[in-house]
């Protein structure tokens, strides 16, 4: 189980995260949710090890973690192939790179835009590409963050198909921070509901396979309005 | 002597000498390489730089150097090994116009250009000046360029119509500008200022102590035939331009063949001169001590011949 | 960099401090005035200078010419360059020229700059010839590089030319220009002082290094040398009190 | 800049049609051999020179000194600014050499750079002197400002340093240095002549103009500033060629 | 009435809009759904005369444009009061200014960032930046991609409640692009559905006071799953 404990951070006057203590269990699905700007993305920059905390614990998280930023951070200078090959080069060899980067691009119906760089794609586009980035790479843990905004329903669709694929063949743990409540239900074994700043964990709930859909919605809608 | 010749072993010697008129007095003698010793040969480098001819004495690479006067004593003063043996090149600065100034007394109120502030050219004109009742930061206005070869194109151009002009820069100057004439030759006027018969040193032979003490002999010869060469090129015109082609010296043919290049050839040896060297270190003394060193230099300087 | 300013200081004192360590042994080792003179020697004569009747005044012209010099060049390639950035036609007609400036060698047309000029404008023509195309082509390409998202964005939204060039023109040419300011006001100042050297104004520091060098007094010249570092330092203390002053620095 | 290629042919030759005629009419203004020489003497005068014997082994002298030069500069400012930049510390202890280079003027030094070095060297040290600080501060500010968030990304990412390196510090120097590297290979060529005029090699394209000079032969100089210019325009296109070739050219 | 008639847009080999006609009834809110990549940015940057169309005509559109881009495009050397200033300047005298900047900060709860530079906002913070510049300008016409994206609900509902506001006080024309069909009905007078490339329009539905929710989402989606 990795998880993090009493995690504070503040920038300068103001605090973001007070003593936040979640659990994320392996292989399972922990989504975030949080008012704009309570310190969702400061918290998985911590967890991801890019920031540091003011003070608090972190336990587990070995291995390759992979990410999809918020925004795209796609390198302007290189097209989309050699954008994912960025990540791949060193830890899978080149003739599966080629092949997987194919498949992927596929996927999300992006084959013919390989040579394309991002400044020449649709805001869509290069969400997908983010999100290719961190499926194709070789990790434990998938971070994402807003993973699916910008998609239009059927691309969504795909991605969240492929993303449950992902984490039941191997077995990954995703932490996911969304915006929207049917996304979490849907993709989520665990929601953690967060306050506003000063930001604390306001909820954890844990989602079984029988509970009621509308119920869960209303209860979390709840919590927001609340 | 006879025990340092069983010693002797065979050697090359270095000569420098700076590009211009020191070069043309060297000339025949490179064309003609005498051996003057069995022991030594002598290579023989010509400088275009000031600069870089500088750092042959100050690295004690020159064994013989032809060098302004001034840095023979700054030489000699920073305990550097060298000695003068005699003067290559006399005085040859000119104040020329292309006015109608006769005597001191026109220059008045004038403004002047020149070249060299701090150094001889400054030193020389002051001095005339202010020998014959003009001051020179009063009564005229000197504006000063960095080099000799700075001052010809202003003059050329018109920008000034009274300038100090050096030999050989002189020569082409007049060949370009028909009007221009020469108002004043220093050298001659700092010989009657200053008392003196030959003008002021400009550049002298200096020699490296060690080859004076190891080989006089050789010494003696090599003098000898450097004054061949100086009077070989005053009275050789044509030859000596065809030689300057030669050797690539950057002195205009035409420049050479009009042949005013020269002044007092005739004296050489240091010890026909030396009251002229002892006037233009006084002066210096009175000018800018620092210029040769800090101090005058003593009899130790002169070659004993 | 910062973060550093602390621990910095310190580096920067322990770094100059090893340099002159190193440059003693140096001339202690080389032992000889005329080439590598001792430290004692050298602040004796930094005093001597300092001592002199018009120090101060030598000091100063020097500093008006550079400072005079580095702002004709820095306006005029402020101007020049967006007017060529933002009118395409204009940057072929003005290219010639800077080319020129670009690749003959001062000391080429120090001929004709000594004969148009007078000694004192001849040092700030050096300086000039020298920083004004780098200046040029940095201001040039900080413009064609503004980002074009923000660009559409003032467009869209109508601002005035004149707010467009004040706070996206200007702020990115600014950050442009940071990375090459420094470094092109010391090339200005030692090019000043260089073109001092050829044309020997009466007050200047290029006509007193170029003494020392005549009279082969080596200690003078480096007298002269730390001189200049320390006025080198001096204008960019004014430099960045003069950004902070435009208050454009974050 | 894009998109005028084909009009800029035009303008280019336009304005350096115009440059040139503007020149004539000048020159017969003042109808002076030495102040403007005319055109027609000019080119008499790159005739002679291209007929002279040694003509080509002058050119690649010179070419051959400050192409070797820049290379050095080059690669040192790369090499030094990204140790620098990635490692704080390495900065201040650089720092105080890089600020002396910038700040002394090279005619102080001239006579120990002399004294130093052989007449070869001494061109391409003038060169260094005056390039290499602006190289090293224009690398050293592209590392500094590359988008942290690029960075952050590859270090999630566990991307390699040689990749980080070639891949976003590389092409983020090549940009930062592109703003540079015309104008800064002009100055090197503009120095290493002004060096070779100093340091007078046998053969160098500074002797010779120092020779004109000195024959007061304006024509000649203004033919070698023409052929200067004209090996500036070579080496650019060299250096795009270099470019292309490096295929960081998008 | 503005419009736009067989607009037709490549980038070189990849046609993107083909034939494409379209109404914008005066002080009406038209929204536009799509597949991603299928052009709407372009079209965006078509009708806001940022980029030039290949052939076709535009009619209308007169008057100021503001536009809410997909990419939050704020000036990062400013902070955001300053920001915002950038695009009023001239247009609103300087009392004015500062107090409606207040008022419109305070509405989106950002009264206490006014001195934050972008970087130091999170990325819902700065969407909603990038929004109250488009809402704060004087205009005629609000172009607005995906604009709700990053915030969450009470955010969203926030902005939206605050653009039905705006629309109906000072009869502004509305463009909105959304991946949302929820937000399509709630917000658009008229729904224009595109294909995927080469595009062209696909279906222009007219939403009714009386229309059943539930039925014009299913209508909807079945024209992407079709
Ligand atoms: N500058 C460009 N150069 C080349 N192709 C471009 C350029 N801009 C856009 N495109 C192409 O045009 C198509 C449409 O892009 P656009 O940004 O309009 O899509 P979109 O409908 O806004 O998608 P999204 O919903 O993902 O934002 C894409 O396939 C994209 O690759
Ligand atoms: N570099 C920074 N400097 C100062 N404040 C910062 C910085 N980064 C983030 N903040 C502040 O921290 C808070 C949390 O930011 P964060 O990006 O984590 O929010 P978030 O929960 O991800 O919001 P959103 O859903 O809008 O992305 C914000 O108030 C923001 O202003
Ligand atoms: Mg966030
Ligand atoms: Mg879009």
């Amino acid at each position: 189980m990795d998880k993090i404990r009493e995690i504070n951070k503040s920038f300068g006057k103001l605090d973001v995260l007070v003593n936040v203590s979640i659990d994320f269990p392996h292989g399972k699905t922990t989504c975030i949710l949080g008012p704009s700007g309570c310190g969702k993305t400061t918290l998985l920059n911590i967890i991801s090890g890019l920031w540091a905390e003011d003070s608090g614990n972190i336990y587990g998280f070995q291995g390759d973690i992979a990410y999809v930023f918020q925004e795209d951070r796609l390198i302007p200078w290189k097209n989309i192939e050699d954008n994912l090959r960025f990540v791949l080069r060193g830890k899978i060899n080149k003739m599966e790179m080629d092949n997987i980067i194919d498949k992927y691009l596929k996927l999300v119906s992006l084959e013919e835009y390989k040579r394309y760089y991002p400044s020449q794609l649709s805001g869509g586009m290069r969400q997908r590409i983010n999100i290719l980035r961190a499926f194709i790479y070789p990790s434990n843990l998938i971070i994402m963050d807003e993973p699916f905004k910008s998609l239009d329903i059927n691309t969504k669709q795909v991605l969240i198909d492929f993303c449950k694929f992902l984490r039941e063949i191997y077995e990954k743990t995703c932490i996911i921070v969304t915006h929207d409540i049917d996304e979490a239900i849907l993709l989520g074994h665990r929601i953690v509901i967060l306050t506003d700043k000063p930001t604390t964990v306001k909820k954890i709930i844990e989602i079984e396979e029988q509970d009621n859909w509308i119920r869960l919605r209303t209860e979390i809608e709840r919590e927001f309005t609340a | 002597t006879n025990t340092q010749t069983v010693l002797k072993e065979e050697r090359t010697i270095k000569f420098y000498f700076q590009d211009g008129a020191p070069a043309l007095t060297v000339a025949k003698l490179l064309e003609d390489n005498p051996s003057l010793s069995p022991y030594i040969h002598i290579e023989y480098e010509m400088e275009k730089s000031p600069d870089l001819l500088v750092t042959r004495i100050l690295k004690e690479e020159a064994d013989i150097a032809i060098v302004p006067s001034n840095l023979a004593a700054t030489a000699y003063n920073k305990g550097l090994p060298y000695k003068i043996a005699g003067t290559a090149t006399w005085g040859s600065f000119y104040l020329t116009s292309t006015e109608d100034i006769r005597g001191y007394g026109d220059l008045k109120g004038k403004e002047i250009y020149s070249f060299g502030k701090g150094l001889t050219p400054d030193l020389v004109l002051r001095y005339v000046l202010s020998e014959n009742g003009i001051d020179p930061d009063k009564d005229v206005n000197i504006n000063y360029l960095n080099a000799a070869s700075e001052v010809g194109p202003m003059f050329l151009s018109g920008k000034t119509n009274l300038a100090l002009l050096a030999e050989p820069l002189l020569t082409t100057v007049m060949m370009k500008k028909s009007d221009a004439k020469v108002i004043l030759d220093l050298n001659e006027e700092w010989s009657k200022a200053a008392d003196v018969k030959n003008g002021f040193p400009q550049a002298s032979i200096i020699i490296k102590n060690e080859l004076i003490d190891e080989d006089w002999e050789f010494v003696d010869k090599f003098l000898d035939a450097y004054e061949g060469s100086r009077l070989w090129a005053e009275e050789n015109l044509e030859d000596l331009s065809l030689l300057a082609e030669e050797q690539g010296i950057g002195v205009l043919k035409e420049t050479i063949e009009k042949g005013i290049i020269w002044n007092n050839l005739e004296s050489f040896h240091i010890k026909d001169c030396k009251g002229e060297y002892e006037a233009y270190y006084n002066a210096i003394m009175d000018f800018e001590p620092e210029f040769i060193g800090g101090e005058h230099p003593d009899e130790g300087i002169y070659l004993q011949r | 960099m910062k973060g550093y300013t602390s621990k910095g200081k310190w580096h920067v004192t322990i770094s100059i401090a090893l340099t002159i360590c190193i440059y003693m042994i140096l001339s202690w080792v080389v032992g000889d005035e005329i080439i590598l003179p001792t430290v004692r020697s050298i602040i004796e004569n930094i005093v001597d200078i300092g001592k002199g009747p018009s120090f101060l005044r030598i000091l100063g012209s020097s500093l008006y010419r550079s400072l005079w010099g580095f702002t004709i060049s820095f306006l005029l390639a402020i101007v020049l360059a967006i007017i060529s950035g933002v009118y395409g036609p204009i940057y072929y007609l003005i290219s010639p020229t800077i080319k020129f400036l670009n690749s003959v060698p001062i000391i080429a047309i120090i001929l004709l700059a000594l004969i148009w000029l007078n000694s004192e404008m001849v040092p700030m023509f050096v300086g000039f010839v020298m920083v004004f195309p780098i200046l040029f082509e940095t201001v040039l390409k900080s413009i064609v590089n503004i980002d074009s998202n923000l660009m559409e964005m003032a467009r869209v939204y109508k601002v005035k030319n004149f707010y467009i060039i004040k706070d996206i023109y200007m702020p990115s040419i600014y950050m442009g220009l940071m990375n090459i300011l420094p470094s092109s006001i010391g090339l200005n100042l030692k090019m000043v002082i260089s073109g001092e050297v050829l044309s020997q104004p009466k007050y200047a520091i290029g006509s007193n290094l170029q003494l020392q060098k005549m009279y082969l007094n080596t200690s003078g010249v480096f007298a002269w040398i730390v001189i200049i570092l320390i006025l080198g330092k001096v204008l960019e203390y004014l430099m960045r009190g003069l950004m902070r002053w435009i208050k454009l620095e974050k």
